[in-house]
C-alpha cells in the first residue's frame, strides 16, 4: 500500500511565495483534510503534488514512486486522481465523454460506468448531455466521477462543496465517506471547515502558504484558534 | 543638473550645424558622383540580360534568357567582335519595377553597352528614361504600344506590339472569318490591359462592338460569373486577353460551362503551358495571332530549333525566338560600331534590316522593327499556321 | 542622451560623407534603402511601439507615392505642393485603417489590415488615374533651388535631411509622454486605460504616425524612382519590410532603421539570388523571433542583462510619509455604489450591491472566491458596465463612465494580479501614470516640441520625487519584471498613487506578501489616507483587514451579507458561516460574540 | 437568374475548397491558440507534392493526395516544435513567425520545382452535370464531397476516437486534461499536424482546378483565414460556412464589380469583422487571457 509523502513543498507564481516548506503525509486508505482562508495556498498544495505547477520539494512521493520526476501526465498513472477547483469540467464534451477521459490511462475497451452511475444516478440520466450545461451540482459530481474513473487509490479534492447547496454537499459528503470507508485514500481541501472535519481523521490549517496547525480533526474542531486563523482576529 | 550644461550643448548644436552647413558647401561645390563608369574599350564587351528569374513571372524571363545566351555563344565561338568576347550578364529583376530601376543604375554605371530584356512591359517602361539618360539601347521583349509611344531613341522592340497582334487578330476573325458576334474577357494586368485595349480598338475600326467585355484579375481563379454572363450573349469568337496559366483556366470553365464559342488571342494562347492548363481538347481550335508559329516554317527556324534543343533539351517557342532575334541585332550592330556603344549603337539598330525568326526587321523611330503577325491555329495541341485561304 | 550625440554626430558626418566613396549604382541603393528606413520607422511606431499588428504600411508608401505621381502628371501640380498632399493623403488613409483597430486587435487586425492593403493594390491596378497595371512614369525631377535633384547623389542628401529629421521626430515621440502612453498601451492596453490613457484616440495616432512615414517614404520614392507601379507595393514587399523590423529589433527605431538598412543591402547583394535570400530572411525572422525576439537592437541588452545580473542589488528604502495632509471632511461621501447588479451569461455575479464609502476611510471589501469582490472594483474603475444601478463618486453620477475618464475623476486602482508595463522601466511606469494631459494635447508635439520638452522634465522631477518617496529610488531604471514581486507590488501603489487620486481601490495588495512586507503595506495605506485618500480595499489577508480597515463589507455570492466595523462583522453568524461552513458549528467554547466584544 | 445560379454554383466550388483551408486554420488555433500564416503555403506544398506524385511518380489521385498528407503533416509538426516556446506567451510573435514560415516554405518550393509551376490534369473525365441550364463541373462536385467527407470524419474523430476526444479535451481545460493523464503537448503537435494534413487536402484539391505555382499559398491562405474569421475563428462548421460564404462573395464580386472585385471583397470583410469581430458562430478557441 502506498503512503503519499510530501516534505519541503515550495511554489511560486512569478515572483509570489504560495506555498512554503509544506511538509504531510497521506497514508493508504487515510483522509486527511487541509483548510484554511482563501489564498492561505491549499489549492497551489494540490496544484503542485499534481505537477501542474512549476514545484520544489524536498521529498515528494506516491509508494514507491518519485513524483518529483514524475511528469503531470503521468501522476494520474501511479494512482492519483484529482478532482480541481471550480470543478473543470470539459463544458463542451458529453458527461460521458468526460468519464471516459477520466479512465484516458486505461483501455476504453472493456470499461465500466457502474461505480460512477452507483455513486451518482444522476449522471447516467444525463450521460449524453454536454457537460457545460449540467447545474454547479451535477458537474462536481462529473468532476468527482471523473476522478474515479481512472480508479484511482489516492483521490485529491479541491473545495467540492464550493458554491453548492447544503443538501448537495452532504450528499457529495456521503459519497466521499463512502470511498474512504471502500479504502480508497483522501486528500480533501476545503475551506469549509466543518465539512472537512466530518470527512477526514487528521487536518491541517494553513495560513499564507505555509502550514499554521496540525492535528486530529476531532481536536481541531474544538479549538478557537482556527476561527482566529480564519477570520483574521 | 548643473545650469551650464544647456548652454554648452548648445555650443555643441552650433558646432554641429556649422559642421553640416560647411559639407553642405562642399557639397554643393563639387558634388559627388561618377567619373568613371563608362563602357571601356578593352576586354569584354559587356551585355545586360534583366529578366525575372524568380517570382510568377520567370517562366517567361527564363525563356527570354535562353534565347539571348544561344545568340551570345554563337558568336562567342565565332571569336567574338574585333576579337572582344561578349560578356553576357543575367541580372533578376523579380518581375518588380523598382527592382529595375534599380538595375537600370547599376547597368549605367557598369559599364554596360546595352540590354536585352525585359519581358514585362512594367519594367522595362520604368527602366527606360534611366537608360535614355545613359544612353545605353534596350532591345525589350515587352509588346506594350506604350513602349513605342515613349519614341525613346534608345528604346527597341524585339517583337511587334499589341496593336499588330490584335490588328491581324481582328483582321483574321472579322474581315476574312465574318464573325460579328465578339466577346472579350481580359485582366487588368499589363499585359491583359494592352490587348484588351488594342483588340477593342482594332474591333471599333470595323465597325463591331463588344457582346461583352469582362475585366478580370490576374489572380481570380473563379470566373464563373464572368463566363455565365458571356454565355448568355452566345458568342461565336471569345477573345482572350491574359497570360498563359489564366487563359488556359479561363478556357477550361469556359468549356465546361458550354461557352462553345471559338477562342482568340495573342501569343500566350500558342504556348504549351496554355494548351496543358486548359486541357488539350478545351484549347483545341483555339486562334492564336503571333510572329512566330512553329519551329518547322522555314529554314531560319528549323536551324534556331535545333540549335536550342542541343542546347537545352527542349523544344524551342516564341519567348525565346523573340529573344534570339534581338540578341542576334544588337550584335550586328555591335558589329558595325567595333564594339562600341552610346549613340553610334543605337542608330546601328535602327539601321539593321534582319530577315529574323519573327519576320523582316525594320525599326521605325519609335522601336518597332516586325509589323505583322500571322494567325496560328491550336490543333493536337500544337501550333500550326493557318493554311492561308 | 548625452553620450548618444557625439554618436549621432559621428554618423551625420559619415552620412554626410558617404556618397564620395560610392559609384552611381551603390549610391542608387543607398537611396532605396533610406526610403525602407522611413518606411521601416513607421512600422516600428505602430507594431513596436503601439503594439498594433498593420499589414497594411506598405499601402501607406504606396498612397504617399501614387499621390504624388497623380496630382503631378494628371493635375500639372508641383512636386513640394503635391508632396504636401500626398503626405495629407497618407495620413488620411492611416486614419482610415485605424477604424478597424478600434474593435479588432492581434491577428483579426493583421488579416484586416493585410486585406486593406490588398484592396489598395486592387484599386490602383484598375484605376485609370493610377496609370493601371502598367503605372505611372515620367515624374517630374524635384525643383530645388537649381539642384539637379534627378543626380541619385544630390538626391541623397534631400533623403538624408528628411531621413534625420523623420528619425528624430521619431525618437523624441517614443522617448515623450505620448510614445511612454503608447508602449504602455502594448504592454497591458487594460492598465493603461486605468492610468487614464485614451486607448481609441492612441490607436489612431499610432497608426496616422505610420501612415505619415509611410507618406513621407513614398513620397522619396516618387522623387527619386520618378514611376510608380503597383509591384512595388505588394504583400511581399510588405512582407520583406516586416522582417526588416523583426529582424531590426521592432521595439527600437533604431533597431528598425538597422534592419532596414542592412536587409536592403542584403537583398542588393543577393539580387541574382533572390530565392536564397528569401530563404535566408524567412529562416531569420523564424530564428529571430524564437531566440531573440528584441532582434538585432535587443542584443546589446539582451548580453549586458546577462553581464550585469552579478553586480550588486539595489536596496528598497522605506516609504516617506507625504507631509501635507488634507483633512477629511467628516460625513462627505467619496463613494457610493447604489444597488448594482450585473449578470455574467445568466450568472448573477453581483444582485444589488449597495455601499457608501465616506472620505478618508479605509474600507475592506472581503468575502469567499467567487463573491463578486473584483467584479464590484471592475464596474467602479470602469471596466464594466453594469446594467442596473449607480455609482456616484463624490456625490457625482459617474455610472458607465471609460475606465480614462474615471481616472481623470480621481480614481486609481491596483490589480489583483499586478498589470505592470514588462517592457517599461519602474520610472516609465510611473511617468505614464503621472502624465494627466489628454491624448488631444498630442497636436503640441508637431507645433510646439519645446513646450512637451519642458512638460516632460517636470514630469521626470515629479517621477524622482515619487519613486523617492516610496523608497523605490533605486530601482528607478529596473524592468518591473526582474524585481522580487513585493517590490513589484510597491510599485503598483506608487503608479496609482502619481495619478494624485481620490479613491484608491487595491486588489488584494498582500497577496503574495511576506508578513514584513504586509506590515510595511499597512503602513503605507494609512499614510496614504492620512494625506487625503480615500481606500477601498479587497484582501484575502483578515489580518491585515481587521487590523486596517475602519470599515469591512462582506460578500457572498454577489449579495452584501454584512457591513460594519471589523470586530462586529466577523460576528455577524452569516460571515462565519461563509467562511468556516454552517453557522451552527461555531457554538463552541468562546463564543465568536464574547471574543468579537472583547 | 441563370447568372446568378451559375455564379452561386462557381462560388461554391471554390468556397468548399476555402472551407478546407479555413478548418485547417481553425483546428490549430482551437487547440493551440495560434494563428498560422504559414497555412497557405502549406496548402501549396500539399497541392506540389499530390501533383508531383500523381503526374510524375504516376500514383493514382487519392493515393498521391494522402502521401501529400504525410508530408504537410510533417512540415506542420517542424513549424510547431519550432514555434513552440512561444506557445502561450506572445501571440504576435508567434504570428509574426509563422508569416517567416511561410517564406522559407515558399522560397524551398521554387527551389525545389522552380519558379514556373504547372498544370495538372483533372482526374476526373467525365462531363459537366447540365441541370436547366446550369453546368456543375464534375469535379467540383468531387471537390464538394471529399471536402463534406472530410468534414465529418474529422467530427467524427472529434467526437468517437479516444485521441480526438482528448483533442478536445486538451483545447478546452490544458490543466485538467493533463491530470487526467493527456499529454497536451503531444496532443498539439498533432492537431498542428491534422490542421496541415487539412492543408495538403485541400491543395491536392484544387491543384487539378487551377495551377500548381509556388506563390498559389498568398491568395489562397489569405482568403481561408478572412473565411475561417468570418465563420468565427477556432469554430468547425464556422469555417465549412466561412469558406462558402467567402467563395460566393469572391464570385459575385467579380461578376458585379469586374477588375475591382477584389477591393470590393475586403472592404466588405474589413467592414464585417468590425460589426461582428466574433464572426457567424463566435470564437471558439483555449482561453488564452
Amino acid at each position: 500500500m502506498s503512503t503519499l509523502t510530501v516534505e519541503g513543498l515550495g511554489l511560486r507564481y512569478g515572483g509570489v511565495r504560495a506555498v512554503h516548506d509544506v511538509a504531510f503525509s497521506v497514508a493508504a486508505g487515510e483522509a486527511v483534510g487541509i483548510i484554511g482562508a482563501n489564498g492561505a495556498g491549499k489549492t497551489s498544495t494540490l496544484k503542485a503534488i499534481m505537477g501542474l505547477a512549476p514545484r520544489t520539494a524536498a521529498v515528494l512521493r506516491y509508494g514507491e514512486r518519485d513524483l518529483n520526476r514524475t511528469p503531470a501526465h503521468q501522476v494520474v498513472r501511479a494512482g492519483i486522481g484529482y478532482v480541481p477547483e471550480g470543478r473543470h469540467v470539459f463544458p463542451g464534451l458529453s458527461v460521458e465523454n468526460n468519464l471516459l477521459l477520466g479512465a484516458y490511462t486505461r483501455s476504453w475497451r472493456r470499461i465500466s460506468f457502474d461505480q460512477v452511475y452507483g455513486l451518482f444516478p444522476v449522471l447516467a440520466e444525463m450521460r449524453h448531455r454536454l457537460a457545460g450545461a449540467l447545474s454547479g451540482g451535477q458537474q462536481q459530481m462529473l468532476a468527482i466521477g471523473r476522478a474515479l474513473m481512472s480508479q484511482p487509490r489516492l483521490i485529491l479534492l479541491d473545495e467540492p462543496s464550493m458554491g453548492l447547496s447544503p443538501k448537495l454537499v452532504e450528499d457529495i459528503l456521503a459519497v466521499l465517506k463512502r470511498l474512504n470507508e471502500d479504502g480508497t485514500a483522501i486528500l480533501l481541501v476545503e475551506q469549509n471547515a466543518k465539512l472537512t472535519f466530518e470527512v477526514t481523521t487528521r487536518s491541517l490549517v494553513m495560513e499564507n502558504g505555509e502550514i499554521a496547525m496540525t492535528g486530529t480533526s476531532q481536536a481541531l474542531r474544538g479549538d478557537p484558534k482556527v476561527r482566529r486563523i480564519y477570520l483574521g482576529l | 543638473m548643473s545650469p551650464h550644461k544647456p548652454h554648452r550643448r548648445s555650443h555643441r548644436v552650433w558646432a554641429a550645424t556649422a559642421a553640416c552647413l560647411a559639407l553642405g558647401v562642399l557639397a554643393a561645390c563639387s558634388a559627388p558622383g561618377d567619373t568613371g563608369g563608362g563602357a571601356s574599350d578593352t576586354g569584354p564587351i559587356k551585355i545586360a540580360n534583366v529578366n525575372a528569374q524568380s517570382g510568377q513571372l520567370s517562366s517567361l524571363g527564363q525563356w527570354e534568357t535562353k534565347g539571348v545566351k544561344l545568340a551570345i555563344e554563337e558568336v562567342n565561338k565565332a571569336g567574338g567582335i574585333n576579337g572582344r568576347t561578349i560578356q553576357l550578364d543575367v541580372l533578376d529583376d523579380q518581375g518588380d519595377p523598382t527592382v529595375g530601376t534599380n538595375l537600370a543604375r547599376k547597368i549605367a554605371s557598369e559599364g554596360y553597352v546595352a540590354m536585352l530584356g525585359t519581358a514585362e512591359s512594367a519594367v522595362t517602361l520604368a527602366m527606360a528614361p534611366i537608360l535614355k539618360d545613359a544612353k545605353i539601347p534596350n532591345i525589350t521583349s515587352g509588346q506594350s504600344p506604350k513602349l513605342a509611344a515613349l519614341k525613346s531613341p534608345f528604346l527597341f522592340l524585339n517583337a511587334p506590339t499589341s496593336v499588330t497582334y490584335d490588328e491581324t487578330l481582328a483582321k483574321y476573325l472579322v474581315d476574312t472569318k465574318g464573325y460579328k458576334k465578339i466577346a472579350m474577357i481580359s485582366n487588368n494586368g499589363t499585359y491583359g490591359t494592352g490587348e484588351h485595349d488594342a483588340f477593342k480598338a482594332s474591333l471599333q475600326t470595323r465597325n463591331v462592338t463588344p457582346l461583352a467585355d469582362e475585366v478580370v484579375t490576374p489572380d481570380q481563379k473563379d470566373f464563373s460569373a464572368n463566363l455565365t454572363a458571356i454565355r448568355q450573349q452566345d458568342p461565336e469568337v471569345l477573345f482572350i486577353g491574359a497570360e498563359e496559366v489564366e487563359s488556359g483556366l479561363i478556357v477550361k470553365q469556359a468549356r465546361e460551362l458550354g461557352v462553345k464559342a471559338v477562342i482568340a488571342g495573342g501569343a500566350p494562347l500558342g504556348t504549351p503551358v496554355y494548351v496543358t492548363t486548359a486541357g488539350a481538347d478545351n484549347a483545341e481550335g483555339s486562334v492564336v495571332s503571333s510572329p512566330y508559329l512553329g519551329n518547322d516554317v522555314n529554314d531560319a527556324t528549323k536551324a534556331f530549333a535545333a540549335a536550342y534543343k542541343a542546347a537545352y533539351n527542349e523544344e524551342a517557342e516564341l519567348h525565346g525566338a523573340k529573344a534570339y532575334d534581338g540578341a542576334k541585332i544588337l550584335l550586328e550592330a555591335l558589329k558595325k560600331t567595333g564594339g562600341a556603344g552610346g549613340q553610334a549603337l543605337a542608330d546601328a539598330i535602327r539601321g539593321v534590316g534582319r530577315n529574323g525568326l519573327l519576320g523582316q526587321f525594320a525599326y521605325d523611330d519609335s522601336g518597332v522593327g516586325v509589323h505583322a503577325t500571322q494567325i496560328g491555329l491550336i490543333k493536337a495541341g500544337g501550333l500550326v499556321a493557318e493554311p492561308t485561304s | 542622451m548625452k553620450r548618444l550625440l557625439p554618436l549621432g554626430l559621428g554618423l551625420g558626418i559619415a552620412a554626410w560623407l558617404l556618397p564620395y566613396g560610392l559609384d552611381g549604382y551603390a549610391m542608387h541603393v543607398v537611396d532605396v534603402a533610406v526610403v525602407f528606413a522611413l518606411l521601416g520607422i513607421g512600422l516600428g511606431l505602430v507594431m513596436g511601439v503601439a503594439g498594433q499588428v498593420n499589414l497594411a504600411q506598405v499601402a501607406f508608401f504606396g498612397i504617399g507615392a501614387y499621390t504624388c505621381a497623380i496630382l503631378t502628371t494628371r493635375a500639372g501640380l508641383g512636386f513640394w505642393v503635391a508632396a504636401a498632399l500626398a503626405l495629407l493623403a497618407a495620413v488620411l488613409i492611416g486614419l482610415i485603417v485605424s477604424i478597424p483597430a478600434l474593435r479588432v486587435q492581434s491577428h483579426y487586425l493583421g488579416i484586416v489590415t493585410l486585406g486593406l492593403a490588398l484592396a489598395f493594390l486592387n484599386w490602383v491596378t484598375n484605376a485609370g488615374v493610377a496609370g493601371k497595371s502598367e503605372g505611372i512614369s515620367d515624374l517630374p525631377v524635384p525643383p530645388m533651388f537649381g539642384i539637379d535633384l534627378s543626380s541619385d547623389y544630390l538626391f541623397y542628401y534631400v533623403e538624408i535631411i528628411v531621413f534625420a529629421i523623420a528619425l528624430a521626430f521619431a525618437l523624441f515621440v517614443v522617448r515623450a509622454p505620448l510614445g511612454r502612453r503608447l508602449r504602455a498601451m502594448r504592454d497591458d492596453s487594460l492598465a493603461a486605460a486605468a492610468l487614464g490613457a485614451e486607448i481609441p484616440l492612441l490607436r489612431i495616432t499610432a497608426f496616422v504616425l505610420s501612415g505619415l512615414y509611410g507618406g513621407v517614404a513614398g513620397v522619396l520614392y516618387a522623387g527619386l524612382i520618378r514611376y510608380v507601379a503597383p509591384e512595388t507595393f505588394s504583400i511581399a514587399n510588405m512582407f520583406l519590410l516586416l522582417a526588416m523590423v523583426i529582424i531590426g529589433g521592432r521595439q527600437s527605431i533604431v533597431g528598425c532603421v538597422l534592419g532596414a538598412v542592412v536587409l536592403s543591402l542584403i537583398r542588393e547583394v543577393l539580387v541574382d539570388f533572390s530565392v536564397y535570400a528569401q530563404l535566408g530572411y524567412g529562416t531569420v525572422v523564424v530564428l529571430m523571433v524564437v531566440f531573440a525576439p528584441t532582434g538585432l537592437a535587443g542584443l546589446p541588452a539582451l548580453w549586458l542583462r546577462r553581464f550585469r545580473a552579478s553586480q550588486g542589488r539595489a536596496e528598497l528604502h522605506s516609504f516617506v510619509p507625504y507631509g501635507e495632509a488634507r483633512a477629511p471632511e467628516p460625513g462627505r461621501v467619496a463613494l457610493e455604489i447604489r444597488e448594482v447588479s450585473k449578470r455574467f451569461k445568466g450568472l448573477l455575479a453581483l444582485d444589488r450591491v449597495s455601499m457608501t464609502v465616506t472620505d478618508g476611510e479605509i474600507r475592506g471589501v472581503v468575502g469567499p472566491n467567487g463573491s463578486g469582490k473584483t467584479t464590484l472594483f471592475n464596474i467602479v474603475s470602469g471596466f464594466y458596465a453594469c446594467e442596473v444601478g449607480r455609482v456616484l463618486l463624490s456625490g457625482e453620477d459617474v455610472t458607465g463612465f471609460r475606465p480614462y475618464r474615471l481616472s481623470q475623476a480621481g480614481v486609481a486602482r491596483t490589480f489583483q494580479n499586478l498589470r505592470l508595463f514588462g517592457d517599461l522601466t519602474v520610472r516609465e511606469n510611473i511617468l505614464v501614470a503621472l502624465d494627466r494631459t489628454r491624448t488631444a494635447w498630442i497636436w503640441r508635439y508637431l507645433v510646439r516640441p519645446l513646450a512637451v520638452v519642458r512638460q516632460s522634465r517636470d514630469l521626470g522631477r515629479q517621477a524622482d520625487e515619487l519613486l523617492e518617496r516610496f523608497g523605490l529610488a533605486e530601482f528607478a531604471a529596473a524592468q518591473p519584471r526582474a524585481l522580487p514581486y513585493g517590490i513589484q507590488r510597491r510599485v503598483e501603489i506608487a503608479r496609482a498613487m502619481a495619478m494624485g487620486p481620490r479613491l484608491l481601490l487595491l486588489d488584494e495588495p498582500a497577496a503574495g506578501l511576506n508578513g514584513e512586507e504586509v506590515r510595511r503595506l499597512a503602513e503605507i495605506v494609512r499614510a496614504l489616507r492620512d494625506s487625503g485618500v480615500t481606500v477601498v480595499i479587497i484582501e484575502h489577508n483578515m489580518g491585515l483587514v481587521m487590523s486596517l480597515c475602519d470599515r469591512v463589507t462582506v460578500l457572498s455570492s454577489g449579495r452584501v451579507i454584512a457591513d460594519g466595523p471589523p470586530r462586529e462583522v466577523a460576528a455577524v453568524p452569516e460571515v462565519i458561516e461563509a467562511y468556516l461552513g454552517e453557522s451552527t458549528y461555531l457554538s463552541l467554547p468562546g463564543d465568536v460574540s464574547q471574543e468579537a466584544g472583547r | 437568374m441563370q447568372v446568378f445560379l451559375q455564379t452561386l454554383v462557381g462560388g461554391i466550388g471554390f468556397g468548399a475548397v476555402y472551407a478546407l483551408v479555413a478548418m485547417g486554420f481553425s483546428i490549430v488555433y482551437r487547440t493551440m491558440g495560434l494563428v498560422n500564416f504559414a497555412h497557405g503555403s502549406v496548402v501549396m506544398i500539399g497541392a506540389y507534392t499530390a501533383s508531383t506524385f500523381s503526374m510524375a511518380g504516376r500514383l493514382p489521385f487519392p493515393l498521391a493526395i494522402a502521401v501529400a498528407i504525410v508530408v504537410t503533416g510533417l512540415v506542420g509538426l517542424i513549424i510547431e516544435r519550432v514555434l513552440r516556446p512561444l506557445e502561450g506567451r506572445d501571440f504576435d510573435l508567434m504570428l509574426i513567425g509563422t508569416i517567416g514560415f511561410g517564406t522559407v516554405l515558399e522560397a524551398l518550393a521554387i527551389l525545389i520545382w522552380g519558379a514556373t509551376g504547372h498544370a495538372v490534369p483533372s482526374p476526373v473525365a467525365a462531363a459537366p452535370v447540365d441541370i436547366l441550364g446550369i453546368r456543375i463541373r464534375t469535379y467540383s462536385l468531387v471537390v464538394i464531397v471529399v471536402a463534406a467527407a472530410a468534414t465529418v470524419l474529422l467530427a467524427l474523430f472529434l467526437q468517437r476516437t479516444k485521441r480526438g476526444v482528448a483533442m478536445q479535451a486538451a483545447a478546452m481545460d490544458p490543466q485538467a486534461a493533463t491530470a487526467v493523464g493527456i499529454h497536451v503537448g503531444r496532443s498539439n503537435a498533432i492537431a498542428f499536424a491534422i490542421g496541415a494534413g487539412l492543408a495538403a487536402l485541400a491543395g491536392g484539391l484544387i491543384g487539378p482546378m487551377l495551377y500548381v505555382s509556388p506563390t498559389m499559398g498568398g491568395s489562397l491562405g489569405i482568403k481561408g483565414f478572412a473565411a475561417a474569421i468570418i465563420g468565427g475563428f477556432g469554430n468547425i462548421p464556422g469555417a465549412i460556412l466561412g469558406g462558402l460564404a467567402f467563395g460566393i462573395l469572391d464570385s459575385f464580386a467579380a461578376g458585379t464589380f469586374q477588375g475591382y472585385s477584389e477591393l470590393v471583397v475586403f472592404v466588405v470583410f474589413a467592414v464585417a469583422i468590425m460589426i461582428r469581430p466574433t464572426g457567424i458562430f463566435g470564437e471558439r478557441t483555449v482561453n488564452r487571457a
